[in-house]
């Protein structure tokens, strides 16, 4: 590249540094005419957009027009100030965690998943605890030194939280993929609070999952940690057993 | 032309099996009923609305008929003794009811020939409206002009009913031929059916007989604007299956999601109280020309779409041999099938192409429905446009008769207005790029893509052969389905099972059965 | 819909009156990982979108990711108060064209077109001009009272003005159909400076067109009329032969 | 197997015109030189170099011959004659006459042998520099293994050579197998090439020696990092061809943009300098191992793509009959198609396929060139993607050569960095969705794509023969080919052309033709 990058003013980059290039679609109760082009260029230059180009409208009937756009943005970030909590431990194999508990631990550990509340999606934890697994890494289940138990889709949180109790679990897995109107924001605060008010917090490790979860967000959340979309037994396994090392 | 070879004796002994699986439950459907087919009955006797806290009134009556005992007479008999006792009409028999001014079974037993002319007319009326709702559609499509082949089927799922309408018109307007209003979640889990005009859904809007209402009346509006006849569809599915069938014949739906075992694997619905509930919906459908979907995508949004390709053609043969005990003829059965195969998979496309062709070839008179890409849809949205390409390809050289469009926002919210524009304008566009390309190719008998085909409908056979031979609830209790177990006993709504007296009447069935030539 | 639409406080519209969701891309030089969605976010949120979801990262190489988004947008516009001008004459079918210009100027009328300067794409021009038209609209060519020349591609402003004067034309037609670098603004700005100079401006019609000209733009480089992309021929004509029958 | 049914005699009677048409120009190929080839031959000696102004040495070298009246000797002559006198080298030669200290002409004359030595030297030093070049490039692909067919070819255009790298890189990394450096347009016009690394350019970066040797270094890491050789092209087209063809040899490029007609057609450069041009440019490229690509998709980014299809044809079939006269073989020959079809057209892809498959049918071993939509691109972005989509169904199953993949911002903007990935992304997952698609699927002989394709080869022969009959040059004049008219003796670079003397030597030709077999 002809210069090099200052970490400290980041622009998007269309086909030079810096150019602040952006794809921009919407659909706007608009014309799909030079009314409705104008419309979109004033909003996007509302945005801090320059040298917009309206590419594209298209009459969507009822009023509304879909428009595709370019412009260049003013904003930028500076890379060095930003700060992401991500989970940091180092992700095993499956025959190196299992050794791992066994040399550290020295007992089985007990986890207990669930698709909590209104979500019924459960193919994600299902990735991450059945025996199959996801992607060639098997899930929770074939570890030898796991106990795991996979209470499946819509579990309420007290119900969760009994099995819990009863099992006297490690490690809690919750899953929330449906995120329409934060819900999954709200079922994750629920569980959380039952859990202080039934003092069972801090016995054991609560972590969530999910596509449009992440490791802050669960922190943000009191949780111990967060895994999103592409996550892997191998890592929330690793996670686990360093985390009950340290205790 | 592009079609398969297949021994037609393979074909054969599928259907066989699955005829022998669903045959060995006749017993179970003559003798049995359900709370759900109970308050079908009042829906159709005309009887509708509901309690200050939202308990509809059919609810209300069927619960307090089944405290008294009384149920296994059957519903219809009690409205109409009280009707002929009364003098009243059904609606105004069932509103004293609700107001605790009417006990139906305190009512005098009035004289049978009296009971049995009321309900027979009552009966009568409501299949007339219902042949009548049928003769309208039919009546529109010959006005102007059949459903494209494939239809272009987009959902609606905002959660309020008005805003459904708003995209519902423009979805037409832009190119639609089926509009799907997806219900909020988990609506099959209800044991009634919520009343009136909803506008908060949570991921869909409630199937109500007013929302039916409402956009009907929008889409006969907007098709009159646009000189086509637009069709409407919902969920004919979960613990009230045949009381929204009812629902879809008065309002005329044109379509309905009725899958005969979806509730039992995918809801924990009881099988029992499932397998009724299908019959007697199906029955209601058939009669009213409502063309019914089933939903074996579902078995491969959470399996894997190669291994488990077998389940898929399973299930269908199980859902037409269902739908046969019901009336249902073959050009209404959209038996269902999806595109949910890994792409990062070699030669994905000719895997696609040789399920959907064995469907096709399998059930060359349905207007086959086809699931789009989901489950590996991610947020990448232009991958997921040209997977939707490859989806509506497959759809236009095999046949297909219902494209459920794929949202290029599949991995990230319920569809926006853009989305549904972008998914019409790429199956237009894709289906006319390769209009009749299929007629110019033939497939190689030893290739890949046939053999493929007969190796999963081999699959299917043992599959079905195996369930045949232990019988349906012995299967489904091992889990051969889906890898799902489910008993004969439990699941949800299995307390709204129960066995017909000796002097049980269900008009409606006889009047449909008679209708349909069934029996 | 549920609610009327108040016109003069517009959002884009995702699934919901002015929830303001817009689809955004664009590619950065960071990492395809949580920093660079977090940056991506950051990006996001100073040009004023909220509910940011970053729904697509993927690593580019040589330091860059590609990211997809959705967020809301609190910007909005006034759609009362957007003013943009549009030729605003009716338009005719060929045949209304010829009767207008024999009754009304009584004269054959001269066309000269050229796509000038650098810009050498006459697709655009010739579905203007050539006999042969486009979408079923012949060409200025077929027109029974125009005499229409068509000069082609790369056309220096001279030449064209030239011919404009040797011809005594009534109307001119540029052609400007790349836009990288503004060159087009350049180029329109060449010619019409030209034509002042040299007395030419006032004596005929100047229009342009192109995929990214209007009639706005058009009309500030100081032209008479600027047509923009899926114009026809029938426009054009129907706009000249209007404005020479009113002068 | 996806494959055609055409009767061979009509093709070869279509190759038969095509040769009719080209052997008749060996007259003019013999006899006459022009200064671009005379340039050439200057940069083949070795020399290289600019003026203050920017004028390269080779063309004040030619100008101030010509001026001179003794370009008709041919440049070899001259500058041997002059190492000769002075003993220095060819590069120190040239810098002489540049700083005015030297005057070729003005040199007596040495004798014969010794100058007949010089040159040969000179010209096998570079011959074996270039042959080095072509097994340098053997033994990457034969260390990293062959270039996948179809080939992701991706241009970057960004008008500077430095930031060019970093997206070439990047589109390397992408999995991309061929990077073209697009030209700053109209560098076709420009009787020079222009001299060094450039950062300013017009819609692309100007094709340099300078320019080649940074990208090509630049590429030759990145594919050591990644196992892999990628492979340069560039266009050695317009007034420079040769020149280009020539910077190309010494820099190892790997394919070249070399098109027998687009310069009279497209450019209204001279018909004889054009044909000349070819001629020489095309033998360079064979001796060094550089596939050439022929530019058909001009004719119909400008026509119709249905209307026109036989231009294609015939112009393909031209355009391998003047490469086989230049030693050219069959393998190297990029015989050029393009995607073009309006997107609206019914049955567009059963064209498109037709038309691709006329092509492999016709070119069997050539890896050929399939340029992507453009023309029918909007701005709508997704649509083009999915346009994409399906042209990439068709390369696969056609078995196209090279794939110029389309950019989704085609009608916006010179590639973004991100458009380029998607475009990779795009072509991989359909090249191994439909991997072996055509092996399993046969066309019907008398269906439209076989029909359609053997429509398009008869207009090519009733064309071509056509042609044939008047000769080349008359059916220029006659705006026979893409209804323009080019005379034989206007257009640009006519001045360049000029008959050579009967002592000409052009050492270069004569070794090459040698090395090629050629007459
Ligand atoms: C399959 C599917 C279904 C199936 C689910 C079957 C099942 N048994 O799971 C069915 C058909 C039942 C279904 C129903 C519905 N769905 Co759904 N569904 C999907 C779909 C297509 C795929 C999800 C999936 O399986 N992904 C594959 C898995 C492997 O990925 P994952 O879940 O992200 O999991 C990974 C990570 O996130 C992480 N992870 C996940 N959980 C956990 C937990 C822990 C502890 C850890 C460590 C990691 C982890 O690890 C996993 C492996 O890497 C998505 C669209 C899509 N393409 O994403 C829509 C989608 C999620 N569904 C959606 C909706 C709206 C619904 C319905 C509400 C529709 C309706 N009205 O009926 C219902 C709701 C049901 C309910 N109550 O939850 C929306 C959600 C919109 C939103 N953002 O809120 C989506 C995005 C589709 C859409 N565009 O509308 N759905
Ligand atoms: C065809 C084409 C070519 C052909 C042109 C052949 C020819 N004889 O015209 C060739 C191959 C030669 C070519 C070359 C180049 N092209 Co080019 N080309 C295109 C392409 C694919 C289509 C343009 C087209 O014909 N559209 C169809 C016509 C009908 O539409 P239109 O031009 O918009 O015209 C309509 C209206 O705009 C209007 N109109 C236009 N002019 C006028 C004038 C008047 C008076 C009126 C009333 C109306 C009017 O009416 C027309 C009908 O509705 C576009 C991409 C695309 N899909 O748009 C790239 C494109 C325009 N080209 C581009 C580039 C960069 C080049 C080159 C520089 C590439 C290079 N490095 O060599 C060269 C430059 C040549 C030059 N000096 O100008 C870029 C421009 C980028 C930008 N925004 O600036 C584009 C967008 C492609 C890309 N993404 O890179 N190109
Ligand atoms: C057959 C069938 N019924 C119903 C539904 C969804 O409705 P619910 O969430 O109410 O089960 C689906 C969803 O895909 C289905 O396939
Ligand atoms: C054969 C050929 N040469 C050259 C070019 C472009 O170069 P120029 O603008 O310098 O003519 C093209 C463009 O498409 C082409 O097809």
């Amino acid at each position: 590249m002809s210069t090099k990058i200052d970490k400290t003013f980041i622009r998007p980059y269309g086909d030079t540094m810096n150019d602040g290039r952006m794809q921009i679609s919407f659909s706007m109760p608009v014309k799909a005419d030079e009314s409705g082009k104008e419309a979109a260029r004033q909003l996007l230059k509302q945005m801090g957009l320059d040298e917009i180009e309206i590419c594209y409208i298209a009459d969507l009937s009822e009023g509304f027009a879909h428009i595709v756009a370019y412009g260049n943005t003013s904003a930028f970030v500076d890379l060095t100030k930003i700060q992401v909590k991500t989970v940091d431990t180092d992700v095993m194999t499956m025959e190196e965690t299992d050794e791992f508990v066994e040399q550290h631990l020295g007992r089985k550990i007990t986890i207990i998943g669930a698709c909590i509340e209104s979500d019924a999606h459960t193919v994600g934890i299902d990735a991450i605890l059945n025996m199959k697994g996801y992607n060639h890494r098997y899930g929770l289940e074939r570890y030898k030194w796991f106990n795991t138990v996979n209470m499946g889709a819509q579990v309420l949180s007290e119900d969760l939280l009994a099995k819990a109790r009863e099992m006297n679990a490690d490690a809690i897995l919750v899953s929330q993929i449906v995120t329409q109107k934060n819900i999954h924001v709200k079922n994750l605060t629920r569980l959380i609070e039952m859990a202080e008010a039934e003092g069972l917090r801090d016995k054991m490790l609560f972590i969530c999952g999910g596509p449009r979860i992440n490791h802050d967000l669960a922190i943000e959340l009191g949780y111990d940690a967060g895994f999103g979309a592409g996550s892997y037994s191998t890592d929330v396994a690793s996670f686990i057993v360093t985390k009950l090392a340290n205790k | 032309m592009l079609h398969l070879t297949i021994p037609q004796d393979k074909i054969d002994s599928a259907r066989g099996f699955a005829k022998q699986i669903t045959h060995s439950l006749e017993e179970l459907l003559n003798s049995y009923s359900s709370v759900t087919i109970e308050r079908t009955v009042l829906r159709l006797l005309g009887i509708d609305g509901a309690l200050e806290d939202g308990t509809p009134i059919p609810n209300y009556i069927v619960d307090q008929l089944k405290s008294k005992n009384a149920l296994d007479k059957g519903v219809a008999y009690w409205i109409s003794n009280a009707i002929v006792y009364t003098g009243l009409s059904a609606q105004e028999v069932a509103n004293s009811v609700k107001d605790g001014k009417l006990e139906l079974t305190q009512i005098a037993q009035q004289p049978t020939t009296e009971v049995i002319k009321v309900m027979n007319d009552l009966t009568q009326k409501m299949i007339d409206h219902i042949k009548q709702q049928r003769a309208a559609r039919e009546s529109y499509f010959a006005k102007y002009g059949p459903r494209n082949t494939p239809s272009l089927y987009v959902i609606v799922a905002t959660g309020n009913i008005y805003e459904d309408v708003l995209q519902a018109k423009a979805a037409a307007k832009q190119g639609a031929d089926i509009i799907a209003v997806i219900r909020s979640t988990a609506q099959s889990l209800l044991d009634y059916v919520p009343y009136g005009a909803t506008t908060e859904g949570f991921g869909g809007t409630f199937a109500t007989q007013e929302n039916f209402r409402i956009m009907r009346k929008a889409l006969d509006e907007v098709g009159a604007e646009i000189n086509k006849y637009i069709s409407l569809t919902n969920y004919a599915s979960g613990l009230c299956m045949p009381e929204i069938a009812a629902m879809g014949a008065m309002e005329r739906l044109d379509l309905m999601l009725n899958d005969a075992m979806y509730g039992i694997l995918f809801r924990d619905i009881n099988p029992q109280r499932t397998l009724l509930d299908q019959y007697f919906s199906r029955m209601i459908n058939a009669v009213a020309g409502i063309e019914i979907q089933t939903g074996e995508d579902n078995y491969l949004t959470t399996s894997d779409a190669i291994e488990k390709a077998y389940t898929v053609t399973a299930s269908q043969l199980i859902n037409e041999s269902f739908a046969l005990l019901s009336g249902v003829s073959p050009e209404k059965m959209g038996i269902g099938h999806a595109f949910e195969i890994d792409p990062c998979i070699e030669n994905s496309f000719s895997y696609e192409l040789s399920h959907a062709l064995l469907t096709k070839t399998l059930f060359p008179h349905s207007p086959i429905k086809y699931m789009p890409p989901t489950k590996h849809v991610t947020g990448n949205i232009f991958e997921a446009y040209i997977i939707n390409a490859m989806f509506n390809m497959v759809a236009q050289m095999t046949g297909q008769g219902v494209q459920l469009l794929g949202m290029l926002t599949e991995a990230v919210h319920t569809p926006h207005l853009a989305d549904r524009a972008l998914a019409i304008d790429n199956a237009k566009y894709v289906f006319n790029a390769v209009k009749d390309f299929s007629s110019e190719i033939t497939i190689d008998k030893e290739g890949f893509i046939n053999k493929r085909a007969e190796a999963v409908l081999d699959e299917a056979i043992s599959f079905l052969k195996r369930v045949a031979e232990q019988g349906l609830f012995n299967a489904l209790e091992k889990g051969e389905f889906a890898n799902i177990k489910r008993a004969q006993t439990s699941g949800k709504g299995f307390e709204g099972v129960f066995r017909k007296s000796e002097d049980y009447i269900n008009p409606f069935m006889d009047k449909i059965k008679q209708e349909l030539n069934l029996d």
